[in-house]
């Protein structure tokens, strides 16, 4: 299986992506500039956190004006999975590959640290060797990841399945105070009705390896290399 | 008609722009004619304390700075050890208090901004960010404001670049009220082969200008960064800089591609004093000229005078030297990154830096005049009339407490001791992947890729012990911040600091200087850590009072498998808990004095350099032979504040007696800050073992008691002294910045 | 040439936690008589045009495409002839 | 009660990183002929006041303790009457 970690100007989390994908699931990887538009050998196409053009304006906004945007564009259309890790999330929002729009968190802060939360979805290629319910520990880092979607899309998303993560306690509630930015229903990642775009703002190539985070992030990344396995054996 | 910046000046104008009058006399020796206004402006930069370090040289020279590990000393952009296997680690730490205090928010972003120019100038990837705060009582609306705002500076600019921010320190305390320190330190990774050096080397090859445009920005930032803060400084400040972690972003990835693929001759950030310094410093070190055309000087604002692109302080630029027949390729790699790149020179071989405006010749100076001619001064100094007074204290007329537990709730509620969680949870310290070691613990951690090692990293200064005793407080930094790595299991390899001192030409304030130096360097001898670099930043006064004497150090240490890493967290109920290391009948200088009896006095607590020498090598052996489940060092608060901070992490609790303390007061034992201990915790069955290698190598040893699982108890003999659930303690500790914060 | 100015402003029943956090700070300040704080965004250009209806064009375009998010935000804008 | 529009705009000579990177990028979208890009905030509040001129004197005040930043930027506001 192949993937593409796509590289913005300001991108700081590609070294990471590239590491969880090429080192820790051991599949052929490649880093791939913003200006590339044709991404069409890749099976997944990662599009990782940071700081895509700083930021400025809002998180997203420019980098989603990117060639390589509209080849993600592209390869979404024909099924192949893009994964969007918190910039990568704002980016997906930004471009309309996933519904609704980031806001600052609500105590204005960046905030990093190690959160729970609650595998709401266990259908997805990102998910699928989870239980539903499961809860997972994942760090978070971002100070834009305040999920907003208006009633009718909220419905929709229910309708469809499509929210993936939320925030929990420890026991796997979504309660107010385990919301660490103010996310609508503590929504924490989503899929495009299809379930081949999944944007997310923990970071699970941060919990691959126990001496740096914990291991709880394998799950989204074995589950996409066996989800493809699986279709391609 | 002359235009203003070609105009002679005069001794006035010298003294204007903060050179003295002698000083004038020697730019006029070093020229051979009078200085224009453009020329004037130069020395007047170059010649500051900030870029010249004319007051703290002679001073500067007490340190070690060699060893076998060091690969580049200070003078540099920043230092270098060997780590082995062909790798470096680069490191520096640099302070940024004047423009903190002036604008928090943007001074610590730019100051950030600044200490990672200098670490991937020498081509080192930039891995990990650490910072030293302090700033006055947190009751004061204004603190919090400053406290904040440099906070979100830091993680703004820190998080954007993708550098992890993996420690540092946070201290409040009056003395820093009207003179708040923001110091950053970055540390950068490197393979030997790929070092760049700041020379302008190479006749006939191009200087280039890269990043960001120029602008009026903090236009005499470095004489204003060598002058006191008054109460008039807010109106005549120079223009607040503003960051662009982006633009930096986008240098950092651009200049270490140009060092991969060997296309420069030579690197060099710009920083005070901006192009000046840049092609002054590059053209010393290779003992060659430079021509500047500033005409082709890309800018942000209109008018500008070659004054004020030759003294702007404008962020986010280097200054490249290239062959001429790879100007392209630079050109392009630059540009890929979306960044503009500017021949906007030559390397010659006058041995001076000369400004052209076009076809005019606007300043033409000698390189080695600007760079390294300042004076050099042997200030004054005089023990400090209040020295000996401060030093005195009767233990006397300290009262015993009648509650331990209540004294220990308030020393946990100190905002200098409580949890710093509220700052580093605003930095991304993860990112990159190889933070093994959060903040929270003793030292950071972080594993090199590709091999088994790891780097450790932290900064610290008790500035209160300085104050008490300048000599001892000096030494005491060095021997904690080296005590901090060894605890995580790591060998301390070098130093470098930042000196934050009051006015130097007040004699009470260089022999704080000067004695601080002595007992650091002192420490740095016999640890067996030479300074491989630092900065210096002095003036640090509101109108007349000075902060207390800051030598910050920073330290990087080595684990060669960093799987053998140990945290301060206690790992498992039952683990036996030891002390190491004696606890003596001292409490001058602590934080429980300060915190419970409002004195700042006594002698600060006694060092022992070949105990704590003794204490490390024990600490780095017992780590290696994985005997130690927990570390933790004893700090501001002592024993009983170690105890709780080893129990929070897991929430475990501690079940401690302390026998035989009879001739050492209680609260001394307690709460008292001897120097070299450490609480360890460790497996029973590895017990025998620790306590074998104690004795080996000469350290003292005492079984307090076990890992408990939800209380804190000690007991002295038979008698309950502190008795409370680990939760109740961590809430004082954890809530006390945040509640602060919220007011 | 044309200076245009924009007001981006959230969508009305859109929490602000910007305006929150600062009408928090008004309040502890003594501010109490502060309310409903909105934070927005204010954004100045200048554009080339030959006449304010395609300066208009252009900027709504500008708006549409870059400038404002339509899940969130609305804006409005003015012209004036500049240089 | 009176309601506040402020504009805060950073001072002349700022360096604005984020007018930079919204002109790049309205460039690299075709829009070559935005120049001058400049970012600021746009605020509103409501405030209680008896009079405009007790209402401007409220607005300076905030504006000057707390919702510009006196070192970077400027401001100005308009009062409307409210409710
Ligand atoms: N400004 C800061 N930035 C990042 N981490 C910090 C900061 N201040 C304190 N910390 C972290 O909090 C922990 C405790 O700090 P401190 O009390 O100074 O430790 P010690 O007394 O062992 O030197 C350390 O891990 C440190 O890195
Ligand atoms: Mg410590």
């Amino acid at each position: 299986m192949r993937f593409g970690v796509v590289v913005f100007p300001g991108s700081n989390c590609d070294i990471d992506c590239y590491h969880a994908a090429k080192e820790i699931l051991g599949q052929p990887t490649d880093y791939v500039w913003h200006e590339t538009s044709d991404l069409s050998s890749y099976d997944c196409i990662v599009l990782p956190g940071g700081f895509s053009y700083g930021d400025y304006l809002r998180p997203g906004a420019i980098a989603r004006f990117a060639p390589a945007m509209q080849a993600v564009a592209e390869a979404a259309g024909r099924g192949k999975l893009v994964l969007g890790i918190c910039n990568g999330f704002q980016i997906l929002l930004e471009a309309g590959l996933l519904p609704g729009a980031m806001r600052r968190n609500d105590h204005l802060q960046f905030r990093c640290e190690t959160r729970h939360l609650r595998l709401e979805n266990n259908t997805t290629p990102f998910t699928h060797l989870g239980e539903r319910g499961q809860i997972l520990r994942l760090p978070i880092a971002h100070a834009d990841g305040n999920y907003y979607i208006d009633e009718l899309g909220l419905a929709e998303l229910k309708r469809n399945n499509q929210i993936v993560l939320r925030y929990c306690d420890a026991e796997g509630q979504p309660t107010a105070s385990a919301n660490p930015n103010g996310a609508l229903e503590n929504i924490a990642g989503i899929v495009n009705r299809r379930g081949n775009v999944f944007g997310l703002m923990p970071h699970p190539e941060r919990a691959l390896e126990n001496i740096t985070g914990g291991t709880d992030g394998q799950l989204v990344w074995t589950s996409i290399l066996k989800w493809w396995e699986g279709n391609h054996a | 008609m002359l235009k203003h910046y070609l105009e002679p000046q005069d001794m006035h104008s010298a003294q204007r722009m903060g050179l003295k009058e002698l000083e004038w006399e020697l730019v006029l020796e070093k020229l051979g004619h009078t200085p224009n206004l453009t020329e004037l402006g130069m020395f007047a930069v170059m010649w500051s304390e900030h870029c010249s370090y004319k007051h703290s040289k002679l001073a500067l020279r007490q340190f070690p700075t060699t060893g076998p590990r060091v690969l580049v000393g200070p003078g540099e952009n920043a230092g270098v050890v060997d780590i082995g296997d062909g790798q470096a680690a680069v490191f520096k730490i640099e302070s940024h208090n004047h423009p903190s205090a002036i604008e928090p928010y943007q001074g610590a972003a730019t100051g950030v901004g600044g200490i990672v120019r200098d670490v991937f100038a020498m081509g080192a990837r930039p891995i990990a960010l650490l910072n030293s705060l302090r700033f006055g009582e947190l009751d004061s609306a204004h603190q919090r404001h400053l406290f904040s705002g440099v906070v979100s500076g830091i993680s703004g600019y820190g998080n954007c670049l993708g550098i992890p921010t993996v420690g540092g320190e946070v201290y409040f305390n009056q003395s820093y009220t009207g003179n708040c320190l923001v110091n950053a330190m970055c540390v950068g990774l490197i393979s030997h082969d790929k070092l760049a050096r700041g020379k302008a080397a190479g006749l006939g090859n191009r200087v280039l200008l890269i990043g960001a445009l120029t602008g009026r920005d903090g236009i005499h930032g470095a004489t204003f960064a060598s002058e006191e803060l008054s109460d008039s400084s807010s109106t005549k400040r120079p223009m607040v800089q503003v960051g662009d972690p982006f633009m930096e972003k986008l240098l950092i990835e651009a200049c270490l591609e140009l060092i991969d693929r060997k296309v420069i001759v030579g690197m060099q950030d710009l920083g005070a004093a901006g192009l000046t310094s840049a092609s002054s410093e590059m053209a010393a070190r290779a003992s060659t000229g430079v021509e500047i055309d500033v005409a082709c000087v890309p800018r942000r604002e209109p008018h500008m005078s070659p004054y004020e692109v030759m003294l702007s302080e404008s962020q986010e630029r280097m200054l490249l030297v290239v062959e001429p027949s790879r100007v392209a390729e630079v050109v392009a790699i630059c540009n890929r990154w979306g960044l503009s790149a500017t021949d906007i020179g030559v390397v010659t071989d006058t041995g001076a830096v000369r400004v052209l405006d076009g076809s005019e010749v606007v300043a033409e100076v000698p390189a080695q005049a600007l760079a390294s001619a300042a004076p050099v001064y042997t200030p004054a100094m005089q023990v400090p009339s209040w020295q000996a007074d401060v030093q005195k204290l009767d233990l006397d007329t300290v009262p015993l407490p009648a509650d331990y537990s209540q004294i220990l709730l308030a020393l946990l509620g100190s905002p200098t001791i409580a949890s710093k969680e509220w700052v580093y949870r605003q930095y991304d310290y993860q990112v990159r992947g190889d933070t093994v070691v959060l903040p929270g613990s003793d030292a950071a951690v972080l594993r090199i890729k590709g091999t088994p090692k790891g780097l450790a990293i932290s900064v610290d200064c008790n500035s209160r012990y300085v104050y008490l005793d300048p000599f001892r407080g000096g030494a005491i930094a060095v021997a904690e911040a080296a005590r901090n790595l060894a605890v995580s299991g790591a060998e301390p390899l070098a130093v470098t600091n930042c000196l934050n001192f009051g006015n130097p030409e007040k004699p009470e304030i260089f022999y704080q200087f000067h004695q601080a130096i002595a007992g650091m360097a002192e420490a740095c001898r016999a640890l067996e850590t030479p300074v491989t670099g630092g900065n210096v930043s002095l003036y640090n006064e509101t109108n007349g009072k000075a902060i207390y004497p800051t030598p910050t150090v920073g330290m990087v240490g080595l684990l060669t498998d960093v799987t053998k890493r140990v945290t301060s967290g206690f790992k498992q109920p039952g683990d036996v808990v030891l002390l190491l290391g004696d606890t003596h009948d001292e409490l001058g200088g602590s934080e429980y004095l300060k915190v419970v009896h409002q004195l700042e006095r006594g002698a600060p607590p006694a060092l022992d350099l070949v105990r704590e020498k003794a204490l490390q090598k024990l600490l780095v052996a017992a780590a290696d032979a994985r005997l130690l489940a927990s570390a933790h060092d004893c700090s501001e608060g002592g024993l009983a504040v170690a105890l709780c901070e080893s129990a929070f992490p897991l929430g475990f609790g501690a079940d401690v007696t302390l026998e035989n303390v009879n001739q050492i007061r209680l609260d001394a034992f307690l709460f008292g800050e001897s120097q070299s201990r450490v609480v360890v915790t460790t497996a029973p069955s590895s017990l025998a073992a620790l306590k074998d290698l104690c004795e080996q190598y000469n350290v003292p040893c005492r079984e307090l008691g076990r890992v408990s699982r939800d209380t804190v108890v000690v007991r002295v003999d038979s008698t309950t002294v502190i008795d409370l659930p680990t939760e109740d303690l961590a809430r004082a500790w954890k809530g006390a910045i945040p509640c602060l914060m919220s007011q | 040439m044309y200076k245009a100015k924009i007001w981006v402003t959230l969508r009305q029943g859109i929490l602000d936690p910007a305006g929150q956090a600062v009408q928090k700070g008004l309040h502890s300040q003594g501010f109490g008589g502060v309310r409903d704080v909105r934070m927005g965004k204010f954004m100045e250009l200048v554009l080339d045009a030959t006449s304010e209806r395609e300066a208009a064009g252009l900027v709504r375009e500008t708006c549409e495409r870059l400038l404002v998010n339509p899940v969130m935000e609305d804006y409005t804008f003015t012209l004036e002839v500049h240089g």
